[in-house]
């Protein structure tokens, strides 16, 4: 027995050497440390899996050879979509990992639980995922909102419904919760205000299966041009067929046209079927876009996870190029990174192009695309913006 | 003082007004067809051992629920002692000094011996709100009081010895005393035991005839439903013989032993 | 505005036979068994699952799929009640299984969650978005007529089943006195066994139906759980007739409450329904009022 | 009779009162052993636990009332004291002591709605109950602001004593004192009224609800009581956690939150008190320890309670008991035994 654990000793000496040497040779690289606060567990960690992906993705490229001297590195922690949890993990991950910057979260009311938290430690939160206006107004010197919030899109979509789509009645279709409200809200007044005219406001529970009544009601309300609907995918795909079955829609023979969010995925069209048929919505990620950029991250997706990337992904993937691009100005701490980020103008990632207003809010509305749903469920990009 | 010199003091407090201690006029109890109890009426002087048998399915034990206040009567008077019960549910009967025990025993199997008996003290604790919460001079007398007087009751059905062992680790003939004893720890002015004997062996029956002639000399009233023809005879003043819900015969227990109505209703007609 | 009453109608009658197939299973347990099972909406979310990734995975027929979730949920039963329910048999508490079987439901769920992910699954059967028109403008999907038909024939077998065979006079012994039915030589553990493999059997089925209209992830059982017991208590527990008039209430509550109020209030009015049942007909809407025998 | 006071299992009441002293110290020197706010954050949603799981097992562990709805009582205690302060501008403390009285009469409002309801038939009630609660925090939201949420809720006010710094409770160890503090106090008023009359009279009623109306027991009332008290202490709980977290939302009240304090009730040990202590503070720490395992964690934490309710009914204090039997420990029992 004694022999064999001469042996065993000498394996131990020798492993840690080798585990010396190693951090020696990074060493001399500066290491911007990423703190990664998402729902890992329960119904929220369907946003949390897929940010992981594109996160991981984009360190494990810009790691290659590092920016301006620095390797990134990320810890994850579960905030499950929910403000107590997300103030547990926001200070686990300051106190413990103490990162140089933040991302996440994407629950609107978790991202607004932890921003006191970010502020008060004075490192940057950069957001890619909730829609709430209130991230940025008045937000907080360090909070940064890449997508654009809803009253920007709901602006954007309720005035091209009305001038290119004119239509003249909708129908509000949300899921109860902070963004889907606040959506509606938003297309609801401008419709209003450019003379529209709202038939319905049909808000419904996340835990809502059948939405056959839904479509009944809405094909009870006569012609109806537009109906915006905000909700997840899963949802999402089974309002679009029951309004297809109802007839309401042109997948089902109707006239009335579905608007959605940026929250469907790329290949919603493909689950959903012919019922999708006329669907106009805004996605935040276009995998038709020729940029190279684009093109790279999908390829690259692709060989890592063989699926699809989804807009999920992709807004993960930019929030890291957004920080890259930071630490290539020279961003190296917290303060530093926050003061330049603030100044980022002409940053074009996967999803668009990002410029930062004097309340830390991207204006460039191009991470905005507006697709139409065509018979071969293929995309054709209108190009309203 | 020990409990059933207490329980005795608190029967002689109340001096027994010359009628009835304890009556009913035409009770009435139906469960959907069937007709329980029809039309029974009871007189049952203070200080005397009242028996009611017949044969099973007969409505004894729906009687003693109709008098404890389990069940209410769908007609007819009960008054003990000048209140009328009609109405009154069974934990408001306690306090008026009315006790029982089940057929089917009901002990709080997850509670000690002693913990039974001194839940069944519920009524009889003179302790100040406040000292419920904080825990001072009254709350401590009448935590003493309460365990001495639990002890006394446990010796005085002989289960002294086991008063810290779980209820439900007792012998049936004990579990039958235990009962006894929670009934008794309500210091009862009338106590009404459904079929105390059942289950018993003799020892155990004779022991119960004892306890039961210790409490009656004492001035305590019982009401026996049972069946062991033995302790009945033995031990009871009056005799209700009751069939198919109704009044048979009452008597005392010679006369209905001599009655043949009633050895008719026992062992089906034999002439 | 008839076409919409109607098609309400419809609506509410397909949703009323989804929850009552789902309920059914619940009230057989507790009619035989006097229990809760917590896990029982679970055992439907794996049905569903074991029938999309038998169609989408191993390229099976849907309806052949109805039949794998059928075994996979008996499958489920069975252990279920042979880890929880019957070792707890002894200990004689009535609230002991019904938290452990929380625990089961929490397992499963989180479970599913790892293997499964948290993203929805497409499950579209050949029949989900094949629609009839009906007359009036009204219309219906083969899937929905599909769930209609199995759940009147369950309940028919169901009925048959226990009224005339001597295996269900058997369950129905059971169900009102445990100890005498066995006195008469039936073995109720095996009997109770039984119940527990056809009401998993039923949950795992309804799965496999309901996985093309549910937004199908591992927290699908949730939603419908609950509502579940509140059909099973508004129609009286053990009381298959009961559940059966509930069910199919509760469901055109919903469609009429989605098409007058708000989708949003369903559950709050299907709930204050269900407390105002337990405030004046505890016992629910067959059943008698039973007198505690002492 | 005394049952299992302090934090030790069984012994008469000097040996209790001194158990209940090493608690107090232990308490005050928590937050300057850890000093993070990570962990400072996981002791007061530990206090704020212990209260919501002591509150339960006063209605499920001492009166046997199979409440499923605690956690209805938990955001009716966070939504009202929020709503006073915010809306009407009533002062901290006013609003937390209405709330506090306002949940613990829905506690009794639900307790006499449900009052012939035994077993299954009042679980799924209260449970029909917690989902109503939830509904109309997500659906008022002229009232509640529903999903939106309520942000920027205030901590409680500093406390200005004459010659004393002021105390300010942003900072989290004085919100962990002052929240450890209430928690406290009640686990002594429960564990009072427990070891009083009243505990005896409440599990005649988990017991034996029939006997125990044949010792003049008014069954209702007590139940009554039960759930007041239990709701109320909840409804503490809620001021808390607005007041500590800052931000409201209807989806911190869902029906599997009352599920998580039956779990710490359960796994600590029903009907013990000290038990559930344990119990709220196991299922606390432990998924902040497991944090790193994302959804592995939900399933240990269903695994945890099926295997207590199956294997050790009586939970952490029944195996700590066996521990002490195997290694002869235990003390003379005397008569107290530890009673589940």
């Amino acid at each position: 027995m004694r022999k064999h654990s001469a042996i065993m000793r000498t394996g131990v000496a020798a492993t840690i050497v080798m585990i010396a040497a190693a951090t020696a040779a990074h060493a001399q690289d500066k290491v911007i440390k990423i703190g990664g606060l998402f729902a890992m567990s329960g119904p929220g960690s369907y946003f949390g899996v897929q940010d992981k992906q594109g996160i991981d993705l984009a360190i494990e490229q810009l790691n290659k050879n590092g920016v301006n001297g620095h390797r990134f590195e990320v810890q994850y922690e579960d905030s499950a979509c929910s403000p107590l949890p997300a103030t547990q993990a926001a200070k686990r991950l300051l106190e413990q990992y103490k990162p140089q910057i933040v991302l996440g979260e994407e629950c609107s009311d978790a991202t607004l639980a932890i921003m006191p938290l970010m502020e008060q430690a004075k490192v940057p939160l950069l957001n890619a995922g909730s829609s709430s206006i209130k991230i940025t107004d008045p937000g907080n010197p360090w909070t940064f909102h890449i997508m654009p919030n809803e009253v920007m899109q709901g602006v954007d979509i309720a005035t091209n419904a009305y001038k290119r789509l004119n239509a003249r009645t909708a129908v509000l279709l949300y899921e109860n919760t902070n963004a889907g409200i606040g959506n509606a809200k938003v297309f609801g007044d401008t419709f209003k205000s450019l003379g529209g005219q709202i038939l319905a406001d049909i808000g419904f529970g996340r835990d809502v299966n059948d939405f056959t009544a839904i479509a009944t009601r809405i094909a009870g309300l006569g012609k109806v041009d537009v109906i915006p609907t905000y909700t997840l995918e899963g949802q999402g795909l089974r309002i679009t067929q029951a309004l297809a079955q109802a007839s309401v829609t042109k997948g089902g023979g109707g006239q009335s046209i579905q608007l959605g969010t940026i929250w469907l995925p790329f290949g919603f069209e493909q689950k959903a079927g012919k019922a999708a048929l006329g669907y106009v919505r805004i996605v935040q990620f276009d995998p038709t876009d020729k940029r190279e950029v684009v093109q790279n991250f999908i390829r690259s997706f692709k060989a890592k996870y063989n699926q699809e990337p989804t807009h999920i992904n992709a807004h993960a993937f930019d929030q890291i190029l957004v920080v890259a691009d930071v630490v290539r100005r020279g961003g190296k701490d917290s303060q530093s990174i926050r003061d330049i980020m603030a100044t980022t103008k002409d940053f074009s990632g996967v999803t668009g192009s990002v410029e930062f207003d004097k309340t830390n809010q991207n204006t460039k509305m191009d991470t905005i695309h507006y697709m139409e749903t065509l018979p071969d469920l293929s995309w054709k990009a209108l190009g309203w913006n | 003082m020990t409990a059933p010199d207490r329980v005795a003091a608190a029967a002689q407090a109340r001096p027994a007004t010359a009628a009835a201690f304890f009556c009913s006029e035409g009770l009435h109890k139906r469960f959907g067809g069937v007709q329980a109890v029809r039309d029974i009426s009871l007189n049952i002087p203070h200080g005397s051992v009242f028996a009611i048998i017949g044969p099973n399915g007969a409505g004894k034990s729906t009687l003693l629920n109709l008098m404890s206040g389990l069940y209410q009567p769908d007609a007819g008077r009960m008054v003990f002692d000048g209140v009328d019960l009609v109405g009154v549910p069974a934990h408001k009967r306690v306090r008026l000094g009315l006790a029982r025990t089940f057929q089917k025993i009901r002990l709080f199997k997850q509670l000690s011996v002693l913990g039974n008996v001194i839940a069944a003290f519920h009524v009889h604790h003179d302790i100040p709100a406040w000292q419920y919460v904080v825990h001072g001079a009254a709350f401590a007398r009448d935590h003493a009081r309460c365990r001495a007087e639990a002890i006394n009751l446990l010796r005085f059905v002989g289960l002294e010895a086991r008063a810290s062992v779980l209820a439900a680790s007792l012998a049936y003939g004990e579990q039958r005393m235990l009962e006894l004893a929670r009934a008794l720890a309500t210091s009862p002015r009338l106590l009404m035991l459904d079929e105390p004997a059942a289950g018993l062996n003799a020892a155990e029956v004779e022991r119960l005839l004892e306890r039961i002639r210790l409490l009656r000399e004492r001035g305590m009233t019982i009401i026996v439903v049972e069946h062991n023809m033995d302790l009945v005879m033995k031990i009871s003043d009056r005799v209700l013989v009751m069939d198919y819900g109704q009044h048979l015969f009452a008597g005392t227990p010679a006369e209905v032993q001599a009655n043949p109505s009633v050895i008719a209703a026992y062992l089906g007609a034999m002439t | 505005m008839l076409t919409i009453v109607l098609q309400q109608g419809i609506n509410g009658i397909v949703f009323g036979s989804l929850y009552v197939l789902v309920a059914l299973g619940l009230t057989l347990i507790y009619g035989v068994l006097v229990q809760i099972n917590f896990a029982h909406a679970d055992i439907v979310t794996i049905g569903a699952f074991a029938a999309y990734f038998f169609t989408f995975l191993f390229g099976g027929n849907y309806l052949v799929s109805i039949g794998i979730a059928l075994m996979v949920g008996a499958a489920l039963g069975w252990l279920v009640n042979a880890t929880i329910f019957a070792p707890l048999r002894e200990r004689g508490s009535e609230l002991l299984p019904l938290i452990a079987t929380i625990g089961v439901s929490i397992l499963l769920q989180n479970a599913m969650l790892l293997w499964f992910g948290p993203i929805p699954y497409a499950f579209d059967s050949p029949y989900s978005n094949e629609v009839i028109r009906l007359g009036g403008g009204t219309f219906i999907t083969w899937q929905n007529l599909i769930i209609i038909g199995v759940s009147a024939v369950t309940i028919a077998l169901l009925y048959a089943f226990m009224k005339f065979t001597m295996m269900g006079k058997a369950l129905r012994a059971v169900a009102q006195d445990r100890e005498t039915a066995g006195l008469m030589g039936i073995n109720p553990n095996q009997l109770i066994m039984l119940t527990f493999v056809i009401a998993s059997a039923l949950a795992g089925m309804g799965g496999a139906m309901l996985g093309p209209i549910l937004v199908l992830t591992p927290f699908a059982g949730t939603s419908v759980i609950v509502k579940a017991f509140a059909i099973v208590i508004i129609g009286g527990f053990g009381n298959v007739e009961g559940t059966i008039i509930a069910g199919l209430a509760v469901g055109l509550v919903e469609s009429f409450a989605t098409q007058l109020v708000n989708p949003g209030l369903t559950d709050l009015i299907v709930f204050t329904l269900l407390l105002l049942m337990l405030a004046f007909r505890p016992t629910g809407l067959i059943a008698e009022k039973r007198e505690e025998n002492v | 009779m005394s049952s299992g006071g302090g934090l030790a299992l069984a012994g008469q009441s000097g040996n209790r009162r001194w158990w209940l002293f090493v608690a107090a110290v232990v308490i005050a020197a928590l937050p300057l052993v850890f000093q993070d706010s990570y962990w400072r954050t996981n002791l007061i949603v530990c206090a704020i636990n212990i209260m919501l799981a002591i509150g339960l097992d006063f209605i499920l562990g001492y009166a046997g009332q199979l409440n499923l709805g605690h956690s209805a009582f938990y955001g009716i205690g966070a939504y009202a004291s929020t709503l006073l302060i915010m809306k009407l501008g009533v002062p901290f403390w006013m609003a937390f002591v209405c709330a506090v009285v306002l949940s613990g009469a829905a506690g009794m409002a639900l307790s006499i709605f449900a009052v012939r309801l035994r077993g299954h038939y009042l679980a799924i009630a209260s449970l029909g109950f917690a989902v109503i609660v939830h509904q109309v925090l997500l659906n008022w939201i002229s009232l509640t602001q529903g999903p939106l949420g309520i942000y920027a809720i205030k901590p409680p006010p500093d406390i200005a004593l004459p010659g004393l710094p002021v105390i300010s409770f942003g900072n989290t160890a004085n919100m962990f004192y002052l929240v450890a503090a209430f928690a406290f106090l009640f686990y002594l008023l429960l564990d009072q009224l427990v070891r009083s009359p009243i505990g005896e009279t409440l599990t005649a009623i988990r017991e034996d609800e029939v006997s125990a109306a044949s010792f003049g027991i008014n069954c209702t009332a007590w139940k009554v009581f039960a759930f007041g008290v239990g709701s109320a202490i909840a409804g503490a709980a809620g001021a808390f956690y607005a007041s500590f977290v800052g931000t409201l939302v209807p989806d911190a009240f869902i029906i599997t939150e009352s599920f998580t304090i039956l779990a710490m009730v359960i796994v600590g040990g029903m009907g013990t008190l000290i038990g559930p202590v344990w119990g709220a503070i196991l299922l606390t720490v432990l998924p902040e320890l497991l944090r790193g395992f994302g959804d592995l964690r939900l399933v240990l934490y269903g695994a945890a309670l099926t295997l207590v309710v199956l294997f050790l009914p009586g939970g952490l204090v029944q195996a700590v008991q066996i521990l002490r039997a195997r290694f002869g420990l235990l003390r003379t029992a005397g008569d107290a035994g530890m009673r589940r």
